[in-house]
C-alpha cells in the first residue's frame, strides 16, 4: 500500500539530492572497484599457484648409457613410490631441444654448441598434498636409491616457497577481506546515515503525524538499494575496462598477463551484492527509529 | 476522551509542569492559555507522545499514552491531528503533498485523497496555492497549510497550538468557525493561545497554565 | 531614511505590490498592516534587498538599494536588524551564539560582543536562556531571540516582521515598549504586524496594504 | 578578525557532523590513494624500463681462436660506431660462469657439461635515443661487416617492444591522470558541497545578516583543508602499509618485487597536495555566493 509512494518519494528524493547521491554511489563504487580488484588478483594468484602445484615435479638424472631396458625398469620403479603421479621420460635429445626452447630470448649461449652436454631425464609430477619440504626430501631420497639413477633434483627451496606463500596468502585474504568488508559496510552505513541525516527534521515531523516505521523506511531501503546496485555496476564495468586494458594492452610487454581471467559470474553477482549490502546498510542506518 | 491526573514534566534544570489535573469530554473544545513559556505548547505535547511525562498518567481515547508501547504510538498520533506552533512543513514537498501526506501515512487510497485535501485546501482559502512550495508561502498562508494538514483526515482529536500567530483578525475568525464546524462533526478540540479574541464569546472552556500548572479555568 | 518610489514586486504568475510609494523619515516608528498574503513581509524583503524590485526605485539612507552592487549588498544589511517572521534561528548555536553572530559579521570585540548580547537577552526576559539551544525554547522565547539578534547591534533600521505573533500580551507590549525606546535613540523602525493592539494608542503612522498596493494610511 | 571565529565554526560543525566528514575523508582518502598506487606503479614502470634501457645492448660474437691483438682491434673498431657507449668483453669461460649464474634454477641443465660450447663476446651498450627498431639494425649490419666478428644478436624484437611499451605507457599515463584528476576534483567537490547544502539554510541566514563572502567562505575553506589533508595521509600512509607489505612480504616469492620504490617525498608532499586540492575544491562547491 505504501510501496508506490515510497517508490515516487525515494525517486524524487534521489534526484533531489543528486549531489550526494552521485557521491555516494561513487564512493560505494570504488571500495567496491577496490574489493573486486583484489578480489580478481588474489584469485588470479590462486589459479596461478595451483598451476605451480600442478607443473610442479621432481627431475631424477638417469646415469648415462642406460639400455632402453634398464630405463624402463627405473621408471616402473618410481612409479611405485608414494605420492607420483606420472613420470615422463626426456632423452638427452629432447632435453637440449627443450632448454633451446625455453631460452629462445638467451638463445645465443647456444651458439657454436656441437656436443651435447645434457643428461637424460625423468619428469615426475607429485601429488598436491605431497609437496611439504619433507616429504619431497624422503622421497628424493628414496629415488636416488634406485640403481640407474645419477642425480634426483629435489628444489626444496621452491617446495618451501609454494608452502610459505600459500599460507601466507591466506593469511593476506583474510586481513584484506576483513579490511574490506568493514570499509564497504562503513561507507554504504554512513551514506545512508547522511540521507537519513538529512531528512531528520522531515522524518521527525512523519513520525508525529503517525508514521509507522515500514513507511519511513521504505524510501530508505529503496534508496540505498539503488546506489548500492549503481555502485556495484560502476565499479564492476570500471574493473572490466582495468582487466581488458591490461590483458590486451599490457599482455603485449607481459605475456604472463594474457592468462588473467575474470569470471563471468562476478558482472551479474556483483551489482546484486551492492544491491543487498546497500539495503542492509540503510537498515543498519535507519536503526530502531524509537518513537 | 482526554485525562491527565497529577502529570508533571521537568526538563534537566526546571519543571515546566507540576500536577495537573483535567479532563476534556469526548466532542468538547476547549482552549488553553498562559503567558510565553507557561507549558502550553510542552502540554499538547505530551497528549501526542512527543514528550514523555516524567509522573503521573495521561488517558487519550482508548490509549493509556504514559504507558503505551512503542509500536502503538503511531496508532495514537493518527487518532490526532497537530497544528505545530513552528508549522512543520515537509520543504520538499508541494502545499498539496504536505496535505496529503497524512491521508497517506492512513493508508487511503489516491483518488480519496485527492478529494479530500483540495476541499480542505478550499476551506482554509489556499486552493490556489497547492503547487506551491510551502517556502514561497507567506507566513500566515504556512499556517493554514498546517491547519488543513492536521484536520484532513479527520481525526478524533485536533491540537491547534497558536493557530492564528501569523492571521489576521478575519482570517483567524474563519480558522476558529472551521475548528468549531469540525468540533461539531464529533472531533474533540484544545487549542493554545495567547490570543483572548479566539475564545472570548465561545461560551467554551479555557484553562489557564501559571506557575507550571492549571492555576485557573473560565468561560470565554 | 527609507523611500519607496512607483515600486512593484511580480512572482511568476501573480502581482504582490503594484506602485508602492513611501517614505519613512530618520528616527520614525512605522507599522504596516494588511491582510495575510497582502505583501507586508514582501515589502519588508525588498529594503534588505531579500528580494529584488522589478519596477521603482528604493532608497534606503545612502543606498540606493534597487542599483546596489552586490558586493555593498552586506554593507546596506549591516544597517538593517531584521525580526524574521520565521525567525531564522541557527540551530545549530546557543541562543548566546544566535545573538553575538550579529556582531561578530560586524567585527566586534569578543569582550563587547559579550557584554551587549547579555545586555540585550536581560532587556528581552531569556537571559536565563542563553545556553539553551533555540529547538528547546518555547515559541515566544525564541521570538524574542530572534528580535535580541535585530536590536543588539543598535542598526540605523529595524524591520520587525510580526514581532509578537507567539508572544502573550504583556510580553508582546514589553516588546513594543522595547523597540520604542530604540526607536528613541535614532534608529528607524519600521514593524509588520496584523495586531491591532500593537500600535493602537501609539500615536505612529500605521500604512495599510490592501489590493496589492499602499491602500490607506492612519494614526495608530 | 574572523580567522579566530571561522576556525572555532569549522572545528565545531566538523565535530557535528562527524560522519560526513569522516565520509568524505574517506573517500578523498581512497581516491588520492589509487593515484598513489597507480602513480606509484607507473613510476616504478619508468623507473624499470630505463634499467631496460641502460641494460639493453647489442652482443657481438667473435669468432673461434682470435689473438689477444685482433680481439682488440674489434672492440677499437666497434668503439668507433655512432651510438655505442661501452663495451665489455666476455670470454669463453666467463660467458659459461656468467650464464650459470644468471640459470642457478636451471642449474641442472649444466649437469656432465665439461666442454664449454660458447663463444667470446663483446656486450655493447647503446645510447638511449638510438635504440629503435631500424638504428638497431643499421648499426648491427655495420658492426658484422668488421673482420673477426662472426654473429651479432641484435635482439630487434626486443628494441621494439621497449619502443611500443614506452609510447603505450606514456598514452595510458595521460588517460589515467585525466580520469584521476577529475576524480579527485569531483569527489572535494561534492564533499565541499554537501556540507555547503547541508548548512544552505544557515548560509541564506548569515547572509540576510550581513554577512561578507569572507566571513562565509572561510570555515569552509578550514573545512575543505583539513578533510583533504587528512585525506592526503590517510592514502599516505595506506600507499606505505600496502608497499612494505609488498617489499617485505611478497618479494620472498617474487624477488622482483624487492626493487620497487617509494619516494620518501611523496610522505610529505602528498598530504599536502590533500590540502591544497581541499582548498580549491572547498573553493569551488562554495561557489560565487551571490547575495
Ligand atoms: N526540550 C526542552 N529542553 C529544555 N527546556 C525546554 C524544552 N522544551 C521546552 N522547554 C522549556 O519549557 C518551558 C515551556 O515551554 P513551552 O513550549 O511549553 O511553552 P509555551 O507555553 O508553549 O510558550 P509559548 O507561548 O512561548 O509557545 C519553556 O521555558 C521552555 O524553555
Ligand atoms: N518566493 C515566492 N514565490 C511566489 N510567490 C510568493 C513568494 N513569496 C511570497 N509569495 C506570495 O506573495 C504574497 C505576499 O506574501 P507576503 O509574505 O509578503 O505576505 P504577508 O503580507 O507577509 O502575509 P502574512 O501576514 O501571511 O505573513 C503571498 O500570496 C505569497 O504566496
Ligand atoms: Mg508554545
Ligand atoms: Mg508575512
Amino acid at each position: 500500500m505504501y510501496i508506490g509512494y515510497a517508490l515516487k518519494t525515494a525517486l524524487k528524493g534521489m534526484y533531489q539530492e543528486k549531489w550526494i547521491n552521485l557521491l555516494s554511489a561513487f564512493t560505494v563504487a570504488s571500495s567496491l572497484f577496490i574489493v573486486l580488484l583484489i578480489g580478481l588478483i588474489l584469485f588470479n594468484i590462486e589459479l596461478f599457484a595451483g598451476t605451480i602445484h600442478e607443473r610442479y615435479g621432481l627431475v631424477v638424472f638417469l646415469k648415462d648409457n642406460l639400455s632402453e631396458l634398464e630405463t624402463q625398469s627405473v621408471i616402473t620403479e618410481i612409479h611405485k613410490k608414494e605420492g607420483v603421479i606420472s613420470a615422463r621420460y626426456i632423452s638427452k635429445e629432447d632435453a637440449l631441444k627443450e632448454i633451446k626452447d625455453k631460452l629462445k630470448d638467451v638463445s645465443y649461449v647456444f651458439e657454436g654448441l656441437d656436443t651435447n652436454p645434457l643428461s637424460a631425464s625423468i619428469e615426475l609430477r607429485l601429488k598436491k598434498d605431497f609437496i611439504t619440504p619433507e616429504k619431497v626430501k624422503t622421497l628424493s631420497k628414496n629415488i636416488k636409491e634406485i640403481s640407474g639413477v645419477d642425480e634426483v633434483f629435489s628444489a626444496e627451496k621452491i617446495a618451501e616457497t609454494i608452502d610459505y606463500f600459500n599460507r601466507s596468502l591466506s593469511n593476506m585474504s583474510l586481513i584484506v577481506l576483513i579490511a574490506l568488508i568493514s570499509g564497504v559496510i562503513f561507507v554504504i552505513y554512513s551514506t545512508v546515515k547522511i540521507l537519513f541525516y538529512r531528512r531528520k527534521e522531515e522524518i521527525e515531523t512523519v513520525k508525529l503525524l503517525g508514521a509507522t516505521r515500514a513507511f519511513i523506511r521504505l524510501p530508505f531501503l529503496i534508496e540505498g538499494a539503488t546506489i548500492g546496485f549503481i555502485g556495484g555496476l560502476i565499479s564492476t564495468a570500471a574493473t572490466l575496462v582495468i582487466y581488458f586494458a591490461i590483458t590486451y594492452r599490457l599482455s603485449n610487454v607481459f605475456p604472463i598477463l594474457q592468462n588473467l581471467v575474470f569470471p563471468n559470474e562476478v558482472i551479474v553477482v556483483f551489482p546484486i551484492v551492492g544491491l543487498i549490502l546497500g539495503v542492509l546498510g540503510a537498515f543498519v542506518a535507519v536503526g530502531k527509529l524509537r518513537f | 476522551m482526554i485525562s491527565f491526573s497529577n502529570v508533571s514534566k521537568f526538563y534537566d534544570y526546571h519543571t515546566v509542569l507540576r500536577s495537573v489535573n483535567f479532563t476534556v469530554e469526548k466532542g468538547e473544545m476547549v482552549f488553553i492559555t498562559g503567558p510565553s513559556g507557561a507549558g502550553k505548547s510542552t502540554l499538547l505535547k505530551l497528549i501526542y507522545r512527543a514528550e514523555d511525562a516524567d509522573e503521573g498518567e495521561i488517558i487519550v481515547g482508548k490509549f493509556n499514552v504514559t504507558s503505551i508501547k512503542s509500536s502503538d504510538v503511531p496508532n495514537l498520533r493518527r487518532q490526532i491531528g497537530v497544528v505545530f506552533q513552528d508549522f512543520r512543513l515537509l520543504k520538499g514537498l508541494s502545499v498539496y503533498e504536505n496535505v496529503a501526506i497524512a491521508l497517506r501515512i492512513r493508508g487511503l487510497p489516491e483518488k480519496e485523497i485527492k478529494s479530500r485535501v483540495f476541499d480542505v485546501l478550499k476551506r482554509v482559502n489556499i486552493r490556489h496555492l497547492a503547487d506551491s512550495n510551502p517556502k514561497a508561502l507567506s507566513g500566515g498562508e504556512q499556517q493554514r497549510v498546517v491547519i488543513a494538514r492536521a484536520v484532513v483526515a479527520e481525526p478524533q482529536v485536533i491540537l491547534a497550538d497558536e493557530p492564528t500567530g501569523n492571521l489576521d483578525p478575519n482570517t483567524a475568525i474563519d480558522i476558529i468557525n472551521l475548528l468549531k464546524d469540525i468540533n461539531i462533526t464529533g472531533s474533540t478540540i484544545i487549542v493554545a493561545t495567547h490570543n483572548k479574541e479566539l475564545f472570548r464569546g465561545t461560551g467554551k472552556r479555557v484553562l489557564r497554565i501559571d506557575s507550571n500548572t492549571i492555576a485557573g479555568e473560565e468561560i470565554g
